[in-house]
């Protein structure tokens, strides 16, 4: 292997045992990989963003055609106007920009969220129980809609929940354990197969135990 | 008028959006994936912003010599690094600067850029990533005790599904007859996950829709104003 | 919730046990036979059932960070196809999937080191365009693919000789961890040109294309992550890096039961303790 | 509205006569942007061949099969397209071919989102009511959110500590409703932190989130009478990677020690990273996010979780403002909207009445 290659590898090393001693407790190695990561990190994201789109959406479309993409303007526009923080005298500027990307979000996340979340949920829990093939899962269909019925009522904020009303509620919250134990327990898999994957690294790639 | 004039801006834009939904017919057809390319642009000149805080935070703390000040200057160090290396000679796809760097490429065996990408940043982000397999079993260790009948239920469901996610899972109950194959662990694993948890999931999902729309439909109408500071 | 140096120690030995659990499994496999479910079952028998000699095609859909679980896929895949002595032409709808195809290949000639460049398989490299890409083998394969990885013309490679369009290919075997991947097959292979697909993708995202494992066979089958992978190994009867992953992962979790059992002790320990003053 | 009418008209005659063969025929999708071209054929046979015409007037095969219908969705508005079917013939070694044109039509109105547009009406009506019904001076009660209850104690315990005070916006841009609840409950906890003469900890991940964070902080600080409390430096930014703000927020975890974290916001994987660490300082921690993946590792790790809505409820809940209040009991009324809708699509579905849960799909 190449002096570069091998000089990558071990720094590839050097870093990922850096992380994994910050288990222990927090020492010299783990601060000093954390601080070239924040740094790296940050200078990786604004080369990306200058690269793959300030330079192909906005630059090189106004240095090609300006007089087509004239609408481009408004939001480069806004973009300098969202740099006049930098001086504190200009700082109220920037509250523009920030009202029409905050006000564009609002609208954006009430319909997707009322079509996808809201809407598009509602229409799969009509369903017929007992259009199902075997009895666990008309039994499931059941608890299919009670769940979803009784845990909408658990958000419920307007009413104390005592006496008769709080029994959807109770019911609700216990839909909302099972779902936290079934996804904890869903997700340890996922977990174990990213530290399978750095072992994988250290094992395979520099030590060569494993082939 | 430095704080009204914006919500204005922001109910009108917000008020377009909601309506273009619903006409087929351009311009609003095409106006929210126009927006969301504006949202683009407008981030990619204000991530400027953070930089220089990030910046100046590290200067600072250098120039006070505070206790650990040479971690923030290697921090410092490497941002330019990176950034510099990234402009000069560009990424895999981009052309830098002052070109490719062929010459470099020749020993690096990449782009300067892509070689830090590969080497430092990525085992550093994997690395940290993986963490979440060693706080996933101190969690569990710590938190899944039996208490309340709300906890047991937690406890239980977590246990016989990551039991049904694995080989022995379904080693354990194979003996069981055909009749209760749904005692099976990997079957009763699926059939929570199936119906239980769906209908738990969709509860959140519907309710969180409808603080969504009720928080968005504050913000259009002027409402909910904490994000743009105070008047002075 | 405070803690003390006592709860640090223990979080410690927690991350300690853990490590090893994970780590000896993987230098020295145990080899746990899994149980192979219905789905990984049809994959393969996709695979066995296709005569010998035919030219198939193997997608290559993903890129480094899901290699953990797709790698082992396509290794045990295309050596169950090179037993088969199908004739393997590799291909990736993600930039980065030509590379996981020269692994495949590296890992798969251990066990066939007879197998030859051009004759018995060949990597055609990445394809832009996912859908489009697809839908234009359709029409003619020379077109989408002029030359090989290493510059070679398409009409040179022996095992292309007879193969025009995708109706020529026996099977499409894509393993996919996101967009281009398995959906733009089957609607566009499958579907359109009516060639079986198969495929492979991470277990997070194998529930979503469950459905078309159907009566009408857009998916001829498919494995949904590294339990998947390990059972394929046992159909093949190879101990991959699928089963001994496997083995850390059951492991891990055994491990991770044993520690919610040692908690509860220690609880309910501490609480008689408590009720005994 | 007379042009449009006319325009509308001409298209029609024009397409009745394109598609006057009966055995494959081609028409607009309609109540669309004008994407997409539906096709249908009745021809007795196994397997056609669809073929469309490209620019150049070559021919595509874009499906080939046994079905009796086709969308095309990769067309531009107001184009002309010509579409040829292949009927093979194999008694005759022949086959015949139907040639069809159309062209996709913008519209002013998508009518399969009716459904969607009247139910996010009544939500917004129903909110838009009780908030005026707020400010003309009625009373609407919340019940107890616990996870709110405690914040007092947490910024308490700071103050009694000495130890600052964190607050993790989430991982979520400005675009993200969950970042502006977040930012809208930091505006409550700031003007208490700045009451008690207590340091709060900003780490934010976009530099949209900085701007506004600062702006929300100051306006707090000024608000607690003690805008010169107010240290910008302590609201920072770290940098744009998911990981990489991670490892930050953990390091100032273990070296500022802070004695209440609070999470809040939109989190994904990084959730039980942040939250374990933080135990381990053995600070008081509260979350809360809408991200359904992550609650399970907030519940388990942090000492109060706001579940889901609880997260947007919150901000009305720490200020009892009559119009937020308002606003949170129009969200009641949409739940018991849907509560009322699935009952009524179980038992019509039930029924074998489909045209309900239909209405309700249509907006997909």
């Amino acid at each position: 292997m190449s002096f570069a290659g091998t000089f990558g590898l071990w720094m590839a090393v050097f870093f990922t045992f850096s992380i994994f001693s910050f288990l222990y407790k927090d020492n010299p190695f783990y601060k000093f990989a954390e601080q070239v990561f924040v740094g790296l990190s940050a200078a990786y994201w604004l080369v990306y963003l200058y690269y793959s789109i300030m330079l192909p959406n906005l630059f090189s479309k106004l240095i090609s055609d300006f007089k087509g993409n004239l609408i481009l303007l408004i939001p480069a526009a806004l973009g300098i106007m969202m740099l006049m923080r930098i001086i504190p005298k200009t700082q109220w500027i920037s509250r523009f920009p920030i009202a029409i990307m905050i006000g564009t979000s609002a609208g954006i996340s009430m319909v997707r969220y009322a079509k996808s979340d809201l809407l598009s949920q509602i229409s799969a829990t009509m369903i017929n129980p007992f259009a199902a093939v075997s009895v666990s899962a008309v039994i499931g269909n059941f608890l299919l809609i009670i769940g979803t019925i009784c845990g909408v009522y658990f958000f419920y904020f307007s009413k104390k929940q005592e006496g008769l009303s709080a029994v959807p509620s109770k019911l609700g919250i216990w839909f909302l354990m099972i779902s936290f134990g079934a996804s904890f327990g869903y997700t340890v898999m996922a977990r174990i197969s990213l530290l399978i994957g750095r072992l994988e690294f250290i094992l395979k790639d520099w030590l060569h135990i494993i082939k | 008028m430095k704080r009204n004039l914006p919500l204005i801006f922001a109910f009108i834009s917000g008020i377009l959006v909601v309506i273009s939904e619903f006409i087929p017919h351009r311009p609003f057809s095409q106006m929210v994936s126009t927006l969301q390319d504006w949202f683009m642009i407008i981030a990619g000149f204000a991530i400027i912003l953070g930089q220089i805080s990030l910046f100046q935070a590290n200067l600072a703390k250098i120039k006070e010599k505070k206790s650990g000040w040479y971690f923030y200057l290697a921090g410092l160090l490497s941002f330019m690094l990176m950034l510099v290396i990234g402009l000069l000679w560009g990424t895999q796809e981009y052309r830098g600067l002052i070109g490719h760097g062929e010459a470099i490429q020749g020993w690096l065996g990449s782009k300067p850029f892509d070689y830090m990408f590969d080497n430092a940043y990525m085992p550093l982000s994997a690395t940290m990533f993986s963490l979440l397999a060693f706080f996933i079993a101190s969690a569990a260790y710590r938190a899944f005790i039996i208490r309340s009948f709300e906890s047991n239920l937690l406890m239980i469901t977590a246990v016989i599904v990551i039991l049904g996610r694995t080989s022995f899972g379904g080693m354990l109950t194979a003996w069981l007859p055909e009749s209760f194959k749904f005692w099976h662990l990997p079957n009763l694993s699926d059939f929570i996950m199936e119906y239980p948890n769906s209908a738990a999931q969709r509860a959140i999902m519907i309710s969180a829709a409808l603080g969504i729309i009720g928080s968005s439909l504050r913000i259009i109408l002027g409402i909910e104003r904490s994000y743009l500071g105070s008047d002075k | 919730m405070s803690v003390n140096a006592n709860s640090q120690t223990e979080r410690r030995i927690v991350f300690l046990v853990l490590l090893l659990a994970v780590a000896l499994p993987l230098i020295f496999p145990i080899g746990w036979k899994t149980e192979v479910s219905g789905y990984t079952k049809m994959a393969w028998n996709l695979i066995e059932s296709t005569p010998d000699s035919v030219v198939v095609i193997f997608s290559f859909d993903y890129d480094p960070s899901t290699m953990t679980e797709l790698q082992p896929m396509a290794e045990a895949m295309l050596e169950h196809a090179f037993s088969r002595n199908h004739k393997v032409l590799a291909m990736a709808l993600w930039p980065q999937g030509a590379q996981m195809a020269e692994q495949a290949f590296a890992e798969a000639k251990k066990a066939y080191p007879d197998k030859a460049y051009g004759v018995d398989y060949i990597n055609m490299g990445y394809k832009v365009a996912g859908i489009v890409a697809i839908q234009a083998m359709g029409r003619s394969m020379a077109e989408v693919f002029p030359t090989d990885q290493r510059g070679i013309k398409y009409q040179e490679i022996p095992m292309l000789k007879n193969i025009r369009t995708l109706k020529d290919i026996a099977y499409i075997n894509s393993l996919s961890s996101g967009t281009p991947g398995i959906k733009e097959w089957v609607m566009a292979g499958r579907d359109a040109y009516g060639t079986p697909v198969t495929g492979g993708t991470t277990a997070v995202s194998a529930p979503g294309f469950f459905p078309y494992v159907n009566s009408q066979k857009q998916l001829h089958g498919m494995l949904g992550g590294l339990k998947a992978a390990s059972e394929y190994e046992v159909l093949i009867g190879k101990i991959g890096s699928a089963t001994t992953k496997m083995d850390a992962q059951s492991i891990a979790h055994l491990l991770i039961l044993i520690f919610i059992a040692v908690g509860n002790v220690k609880a309910f320990r501490a609480r008689r303790r408590r009720d005994a003053i | 509205m007379k042009k449009l009418l006319l325009v509308v008209g001409l298209f029609l005659c024009v397409y009745v006569q394109l598609s006057a063969s009966s055995l494959f025929w081609v028409e607009d999708v309609p109540w669309d942007e004008g994407k997409a071209l539906s096709l249908e054929w009745n021809v007795p046979a196994e397997t056609v061949y669809l073929q469309k015409a490209d620019s150049l007037g070559a021919w595509d095969l874009i499906y080939a099969g046994a079905e009796k219908k086709y969308k095309d969705s990769e067309v531009n508005p107001q184009q002309l397209y010509t579409y040829r079917l292949i009927v093979p013939r194999p008694e005759i070694g022949d086959s015949i071919s139907f040639i069809a044109t159309a062209k996709p039509i913008e519209q002013w109105f998508y009518l399969h989102k009716l459904s969607f547009l009247l139910i996010l009406l009544a939500v917004s009506f129903a909110i838009i009511y009780y908030v005026n019904g707020a400010r003309n001076g009625k009373d609407y009660f919340i019940r107890r959110i616990t996870a709110l209850d405690s914040v007092d104690e947490a910024i308490g315990r700071a103050t009694e500590k000495g130890k600052p005070i964190l607050f993790v916006p989430g991982i979520g841009d400005l675009d993200d409703i969950q970042t502006i609840a977040s930012l809208t409950i930091m505006s409550h906890l700031a003007q208490k932190a700045a009451e008690y003469d207590t340091e709060l900890i900003v780490p934010c991940r976009f530099s949209m989130v900085l701007s506004a964070s600062r702006e929300v902080v100051k306006e707090a600080y000024l608000k607690a009478g003690k805008p010169d409390a107010y240290k910008e430096e302590r609201i920072f930014y770290l940098t744009d990677d998911q990981f990489g703000y991670v490892a930050g927020i953990d390091g100032i975890m273990l070296r500022e020690q802070p004695a209440a974290n609070f999470f809040l916001g939109s989190f994904y994987a990084e959730s039980l990273i942040l939250a374990e660490t933080g135990f381990s300082t053995g600070a008081i921690q509260t979350s809360g996010t809408a991200q359904a993946s992550q609650l399970p590792f907030f519940i388990v790790s942090c000492d109060h979780t706001l579940i889901g809505e609880e997260l947007f409820a919150a901000s009305a809940y720490l200020s009892r403002d009559p119009q937020q209040l308002g606003s949170l009991k129009g969200h009641d009324f949409g739940k018991v909207l849907v509560i009322l809708f699935i009952i009524m699509g179980v038992v019509t579905e039930m029924a074998g009445w489909h045209w309900f849960k239909a209405f309700f799909e249509g907006a997909q």
